[in-house]
């Protein structure tokens, strides 16, 4: 990627994370965040990630980002003037933010990937097909253990969401049971 | 020349604003979309480090964060609904039966 | 100086019933818990009394092997291999020789005893399966804690005594601040458990580093000399801060007289005859890493002379009957750690079975008297029980003789002893202190009694008129106590009164040997003093309380003139008050009130009620409030990653 | 394209927990019962099986596709979480009618828990061992919150959640600069490549911060300070006996875990990094145990009591020697009964739709119900490390481990931290022997019952005979230490 594209597109990406944090309103924080994970796999197809690009886009955007909307209209969520936090408060977490993203960025910047002295990419670098081998061969078990998660989020957001039946349509208490 | 150094860096700001949003704001909901940002960061960092090394399992693991992503917030948006549905509030600081 | 010749080597012999000594109680407790109440009185009581006769006989058939056997022979049990670290392993092993074939003895005799006595004093309390399960259990523990070979297994029974007597102490928990009592005595004596065990792990680091892995007493003893001399001695030290919470000694000793808020069968067993003697015996049984710290033995020696000075300085202005006999015994441990200190370990363990006896019996003598006055402890009001209750006398009597240190009584022998020990040693300072603590004892001593016993009852006579002796449950533990007060000094009678110190040499191939190097002259004056030292506090003390508690006011009306009348008859008393006890009570308030409850005691509460306000405060930090947390997490990340920076 | 099924054997207790999971979650959909009774002995009855598999399967082939190790160290864990978890559902199939829990998913929720901590445990590459601690976390957030119209379990749910979905952020950023550096997340491959390489000095920066990061992860999953605050007020909030498995088992899989990272992984960066385990250690067992001393609801005394245990393990991963990590191993067995038990007489206790958690519910319970007196007294005396109970026997071989590795400031601030605690455990049985309250009724709870006493009565044995768990902790540990 050219600097002349990155360096605008880091902006906007870090302006639509700064969206989300600072918006009050949580439909433009939620939108905020959409922007950002757009911007995200553009990025990915700089990388040679096209796979990871396109399921950036169907999986968050698409399915991640319109759950927590749909949460936040079912709430029904407006801007909450309460939603500030103290001075002293909001420093302390700025100042660890901060200290976080100066080491963190400063080291990042500085480090040499070993082993990325200028090869050329594998053949086939980023496609779907060494995509899929790798996730087939040595990320079975990976793979698999993703179905049990998925799994174990969807009965537990079942269980956690779904409306109980009221008292009454539960059977009389089993004996032992204490009034 | 954009090396993948500068995604790093990149991923390391998108990181630390997402850990202000969570811990600064006060709605649930923005908090936990503050930790959505947190793992893409750490998402463009596996990338930038495949791309750079050449090596593809950066991207495989990206795959899997993204399920647990997704997994994440079914969960989670389920604990705040069940939540707002006692109490009829998304704000952090009315929650603090438990304490001490 | 003393000539110490090291104990030789050991001879076992393996034989296996010696883990049924305390396996025994612990049936009886399985017993009680499974049982309950639901046994009934006598079944409980036959339970509680015939599983401790069992240890107690298989007790004498393991001293008989000893004392019959060839000097130096040892029995040993292997049960099983315990615990095991690396190389090391720590076995469930017991082991007999001469002075643990003593202490089970001391234990399972006068534990039995106290059994006996029990089934009376406990007979009108609707908790007794309780309480045996507890007593039972507690009987256990101290036997595995004197037959353990090795220091951990030893601990097992250490932590176990000290949490029977925690809830032996809060037993009767009606009354709150006996629960506190319980509780102040475990976490003292934790504090030095701590020590204990910080002592012991520098000894089981050091032994495998020196080559020698393992805890076993024989291996610490026989292998001192190869570890470096500050671990010895700062493990000796600790060892010994352990000792002075379960034996209550300086600057842990403020647990025992708040202990007595228990029954008082329990005080005999606990707190007078076996758990507190625990540190003389875990000292004892470590004479050869306490030989090699020299500087350790030092300590020990001063802290026990001044403990028991300073114990015996308190006693005499107590004037709850338990008390006097608390601080009492807090003083007779502080002579068994000057014998220790000084080196005369077979000293020591002949004044821990004549404590036994005497204490033992006092205490019982003491809940006989409590019994039959329905629950008055203050001396104050008491008084003639002599005609009321005259078997508890008589047997009282003996035992006040016996450890004021009346020549022919049990406890002359064992204290002329340590005394002579000391002197032996050069430490005449801590002679004097011994001497002085000895003349205290007596006049403290017969104190109690005569105003327990003699003159006229103080209590009322609605009160009056319900005193009784106690059934034969508990005047016939108290008469072979008698018995054994009087007469138990005779297997430790010194060369220079014509005996053989039989208890010296039998304990010898343990402790090793000690051989006086004064002359036969001196020891007869020496022992003179302390007759004459004896004499002297029981006459002061005859003279002063033979017309009741009013003794204690002679002083003040004296100095306020309000005895002008009576100067000339009383004008012996007012020297005596003038010069020795006015001085002396003055001490004793003084010590009492500001250095035990509030230097000591002060220090104690101080360091929890810091503890739990820093808990408190810590405590503050658990807001509730969730975005709290996360900035704690937040700022504990950047932290940490800051820490890592800056050190790499 | 081949898959990688040549030692499929590796994988069949997972496979078949996961299995049985799904089986449980089908079989409720139809149970008739709303006390899930049956659906509790067919939990436990699988659970007893993946013990058993993993028992007899070991050394079929250890890894698989780098992914997953059946080694000594994953077996030993297998058992002791399996163990753990039957505990678990034994203490729930009397709780969960008792807490109105109405949602038979339960069950199947544990199951799934247990699951993604097999997978914790026998991960070998990072990303394997982040999607198992997931897939556990999100059974137990769900689980913590499962009493739907109780607040405190909403609040519990929620707290949880969110720092764990922080938490999880910041170690998975961790991997993120590990895998920078090193290029792989299989974890002798990340080894291999530390100790190779021979790094500019940027490069071992970002090695440490990623190292620092997914330490912090870890230190939220064993609560470790400062990372501990949520444990106390989800303790509390959870329904009991959740709180039991997570005190239990989940702390035991997530230590489990860090030992393989810590000692497998990153072996050749700790020793740069003692010293602030060290602090780890030192701080969380000094916090825990004082602010237990202030506490008067016997749930969230427990949390911060588990919170100084984490610190006492936290001594033997910092010593990180062979006796100190198969002592570790021993300890989370020790800890895992004698606080299950602990756990378990709190949930015997309760009254439907009444928390009986504060100490003075515990007035009386020495005269009115002996045995779950004895059982308790049994646990907080083994918390308290009185010998010989399976507390003590663990403290004994971790402080002696930690001695012999030269950690002697450290060993006397965990003995006199032992000492503190005593007091808050004497609470308890100060309360229970030393006050007296009026008895109560109580439904019979045969399951609960057998189940605490079970506990108590393992608690005295691996005191007693500590020997074949600790030499299957000494094996265990050195099956992971890699060879030279």
């Amino acid at each position: 990627m050219s600097p002349y594209l990155f360096y605008p597109l880091a902006c906007l990406t870090i302006a639509g994370a700064l969206g989300v944090v600072l918006n009050n309103n949580p439909v433009r924080s939620a939108l905020s965040l959409v922007a950002t994970l757009f911007l995200l796999a553009v990025y990915y197809i700089a990388l040679q990630a096209h796979l990871v690009a396109a399921l950036q886009i169907i999986v968050y955007a698409g399915a991640v980002m319109v759950l927590f909307l749909f949460v936040i209209t079912l709430l029904n969520l407006s801007p909450d003037p309460a939603d500030r936090t103290s001075p002293l408060f909001g420093a302390a977490a700025l100042g660890s933010a901060l200290l976080l993203a100066v080491v963190l960025g400063r080291a990042l910047w500085a480090t040499t990937l070993p082993g990325a002295a200028n090869t050329p990419l594998p053949e086939g670098f980023g496609t779907t097909v060494v995509l899929a081998r790798q996730l087939f061969s040595e990320y079975l078990v990976a793979f698999e253990l993703t179905s049990i998660l998925l799994l174990v989020a969807v009965v537990g957001a079942v269980v956690l969401a779904k409306r109980d039946p009221s008292p009454a349509d539960m059977d009389a208490p089993a004996p032992g049971r204490e009034a | 020349m954009v090396t993948p150094n500068h995604y790093l860096a990149l991923s390391a700001v998108l990181f630390a604003i997402g850990s202000i949003g969570v811990v600064v704001r006060r709605n649930l909901v923005i908090i936990f979309m503050s930790v959505e940002l947190m793992l893409n960061a750490a998402n463009l960092a596996f990338v930038a480090v495949a791309y750079g090394r050449g090596l593809m399992s950066g991207q495989s693991i990206v795959f899997f964060v993204m399920t647990v992503a997704a997994a994440e917030a079914a969960v989670g948006l389920a604990v705040i609904l069940a939540m707002f549905r006692n109490r009829q509030t998304v704000n952090a600081d009315d929650i603090a039966l438990l304490r001490w | 100086m003393t000539m110490h010749t090291p104990a030789p080597q050991e001879a076992a012999l393996v034989v296996d019933y010696l883990r049924y000594i305390p396996l025994a109680p612990l049936v009886g407790v399985l017993i009680h818990l499974i049982l309950g109440q639901r046994a009934g009185r006598a079944v409980t009581n036959i339970v509680a009394c015939s599983v401790v006769y069992v240890s107690f006989m298989l007790a004498l058939n393991a001293f008989w092997s000893i004392y019959t056997g060839t000097p130096g022979t040892v029995l040993s049990d292997h049960v099983y291999s315990w615990i095991s670290a690396g190389e090391v392993s720590v076995d469930f092993s017991l082991k007999v020789d001469a002075l643990s074939a003593l202490m089970c003895m001391i234990v399972t005799g006068v534990g039995f005893l106290i059994h006996v006595y029990s089934t009376g004093y406990m007979w009108h309390d609707p908790d007794y399966a309780r309480f045996f399960a507890y007593l039972n259990l507690f009987t256990a523990a101290m036997l595995l804690l004197v037959l353990a070979d090795n220091l951990i297994l030893m601990f097992v029974g250490w932590e176990g005594v000290g949490l029977c007597s925690y809830l032996l102490i809060g037993f009767w928990y009606t009354d709150m601040a006996k629960a506190s009592a319980g509780k102040k005595a475990f976490l003292v004596n934790r504090i030095g458990d701590a020590a204990f065990l910080i002592g012991a792990f520098m000894l089981f680091w050091g032994l495998a580093s020196a080559g020698h892995p393992g805890l076993s007493f024989a291996n610490i003893n026989a292998n001192v000399d190869a570890l470096p001399h500050a671990l010895v001695v700062g493990a000796a030290l600790l060892l010994f801060v352990g000792a002075t919470g379960k034996s209550a000694q300086i600057p842990l000793f403020v647990w025992l007289p708040d202990a007595m808020a228990g029954p008082t069968p329990v005080s005999a067993l606990i707190h007078a005859a076996t758990m507190v003697t625990a540190g003389i015996y875990m000292v004892a049984r470590l004479n050869g890493l306490y030989m090699a710290a020299p500087e350790a033995m030092n300590v020990v020696a001063v802290i026990g002379a001044t403990t028991a000075l300073m114990a015996a300085t308190i006693g005499v202005a107590q004037t709850d009957i338990k008390k006097v006999l608390a601080y009492s015994t807090v003083s007779q441990l502080g002579y068994m750690f000057l014998a220790l200190g000084v080196g005369a370990f077979g000293a020591a363990v002949f004044h821990v079975m004549t404590h036994a006896f005497f204490k033992a019996l006092l205490f019982l003598g003491a809940g006989s008297v409590i019994h039959g006055l329905h629950e008055e402890q203050d001396i104050r009001k008491m008084g003639g029980l002599r005609s009321k209750m005259p078997h508890t006398y008589w047997t009282f009597a003996v035992a006040t003789l016996a450890i004021a240190g009346v020549p022919g009584l049990s406890g002359f022998f064992s204290k002329d002893e340590i005394l002579a020990a000391t002197f032996d040693h050069g430490n005449y300072g801590l002679w004097a202190m011994g001497v002085m603590a000895a003349g205290l004892t007596a006049f403290y001593m017969t104190r109690l009694t005569v105003l327990t016993f003699f003159g006229e009852f103080r209590g009322g006579a609605q009160a009056e008129s319900r005193i009784h002796e106690s059934p034969g449950s508990m005047v016939l533990p108290l008469a072979v106590l008698a018995v054994l007060a009087a007469i138990g000094g005779y297997v430790g009678v010194p060369h220079v009164l014509g005996g053989h110190n039989q208890i010296g040499a039998f304990l010898a191939p343990v402790v090793g040997h000690h051989e006086f190097q004064i002359s036969a002259a001196t020891e007869y004056a020496l022992m003179a003093v302390s007759v004459g030292v004896a004499f002297a506090g029981i006459f002061f003390a005859w003279r002063l309380y033979r017309r009741g508690p009013e003794g204690d006011k002679v002083l003040s009306d004296w100095l306020t003139g309000g005895y002008e009348g009576m100067a000339g008859a009383y004008f012996l008393d007012d020297v005596y008050d003038a010069l020795v006890v006015r001085p002396i009570r003055r001490t004793s308030e003084w010590l009492w009130r500001v250095f035990d409850v509030e230097v000591v005691d002060g220090l104690a509460n101080g360091i929890a009620s810091a503890v739990t306000n820093i808990g408190g405060v810590w405590r503050r930090w658990a807001t509730g409030n969730v975005q709290h947390y996360l900035l704690t997490v937040l700022i504990g990340v950047a932290a940490l990653v800051l820490a890592v920076t800056v050190r790499s | 394209m081949t898959l990688p099924i040549a030692n499929i054997e590796v994988l069949y207790p997972l496979m078949f927990a996961c299995a049985w999971g799904l089986l449980v979650l089908t079989v409720e959909m139809f149970s008739l019962s709303r006390r899930f009774v049956g659906i509790g002995w067919l939990s436990a009855l699988g659970l007893a099986a993946v013990a058993g598999i993993s028992l007899s399967g070991q050394g079929a082939g250890e890894v698989f596709a780098g992914a997953v190790a059946l080694d000594a160290f994953s077996v030993y864990f297998y058992v002791l979480l399996s163990v753990l978890a039957i505990f678990a559902v034994f203490l729930s199939m009397d709780y969960v009618p008792l807490a109105g829990i109405i949602h038979g998913e339960f069950y199947p929720l544990i199951l799934f828990a247990v699951a993604g901590l097999l997978v914790m445990v026998s991960a070998t590459d990072l990303i394997v061992m982040f999607l198992g601690l997931e897939t556990m976390s999100m059974a137990v957030y769900v689980l913590a919150g499962i009493r739907k119209d109780e607040l405190r379990s909403n609040e519990a749910a929620l707290k949880y959640f969110l720092l764990g979905a922080f938490a999880s952020a910041l170690l998975l950023y961790g991997i993120a600069l590990i895998y920078a550096i090193t290029g792989s997340t299989v974890l002798g491959s990340v080894a291999n490549a530390i100790a190779s390489t021979d790094y500019l000095a940027a490069d071992s920066l970002v090695l440490m911060l990623g190292v620092g990061m997914l330490l912090a992860g870890f230190a939220f999953k064993i609560a470790a300070v400062p990372f501990h605050l949520w444990t106390p007020d989800v303790y509390e909030g959870a329904p009991t006996t959740v709180s039991a498995f997570m005190a239990t088992a989940v702390k035991a899989g997530a230590f489990a875990a860090l030992l393989r990272i810590v000692l497998v992984a990153l072996a050749p960066v700790m020793p740069d990094l003692s010293w602030l385990m060290w602090v780890l250690a030192a701080s969380t067992m000094t916090m825990g145990n004082f602010v237990a001393l202030r506490q008067t609801n016997v749930k969230r005394m427990l949390a911060y009591s588990s919170i100084a245990h984490t610190g006492y393990l936290l001594v033997g991963v910092t010593a990180a020697t062979a006796e100190a990590g198969a002592a570790v191993l021993y300890y989370l067995a020790a800890y895992g009964v004698m606080n299950i038990g602990a756990f378990g007489v709190l949930a015997a206790l309760t009254r439907r739709r009444h928390a009986l958690q504060e100490i003075s519910d515990f007035a009386g319970l020495g005269q009115n119900r002996p045995v779950l007196a004895l059982v308790m007294s049994i646990c907080m005396l083994s918390l308290m490390g009185m010998p010989p109970l399976a507390g003590f026997v663990g403290k004994f071989y971790l402080f002696t481990a930690a001695l012999e590795a030269g950690y002697t400031v450290l060993v006397v601030i965990a003995v006199l931290n032992s000492v503190v605690s005593a007091a808050y455990y004497l609470g308890v049985l100060r309360a229970m022997y030393f006050q007296s309250a009026d008895a109560e009724e109580y439904s019979p709870r045969p399951y609960l019952n057998f189940a605490v006493t079970a506990a108590a009565a393992v608690t005295v044995a691996l005191g007693l005979a500590p020997s074949p768990v600790m030499g299957a902790a000494s094996r265990a540990f050195s099956s992971i230490i890699l060879g030279p």
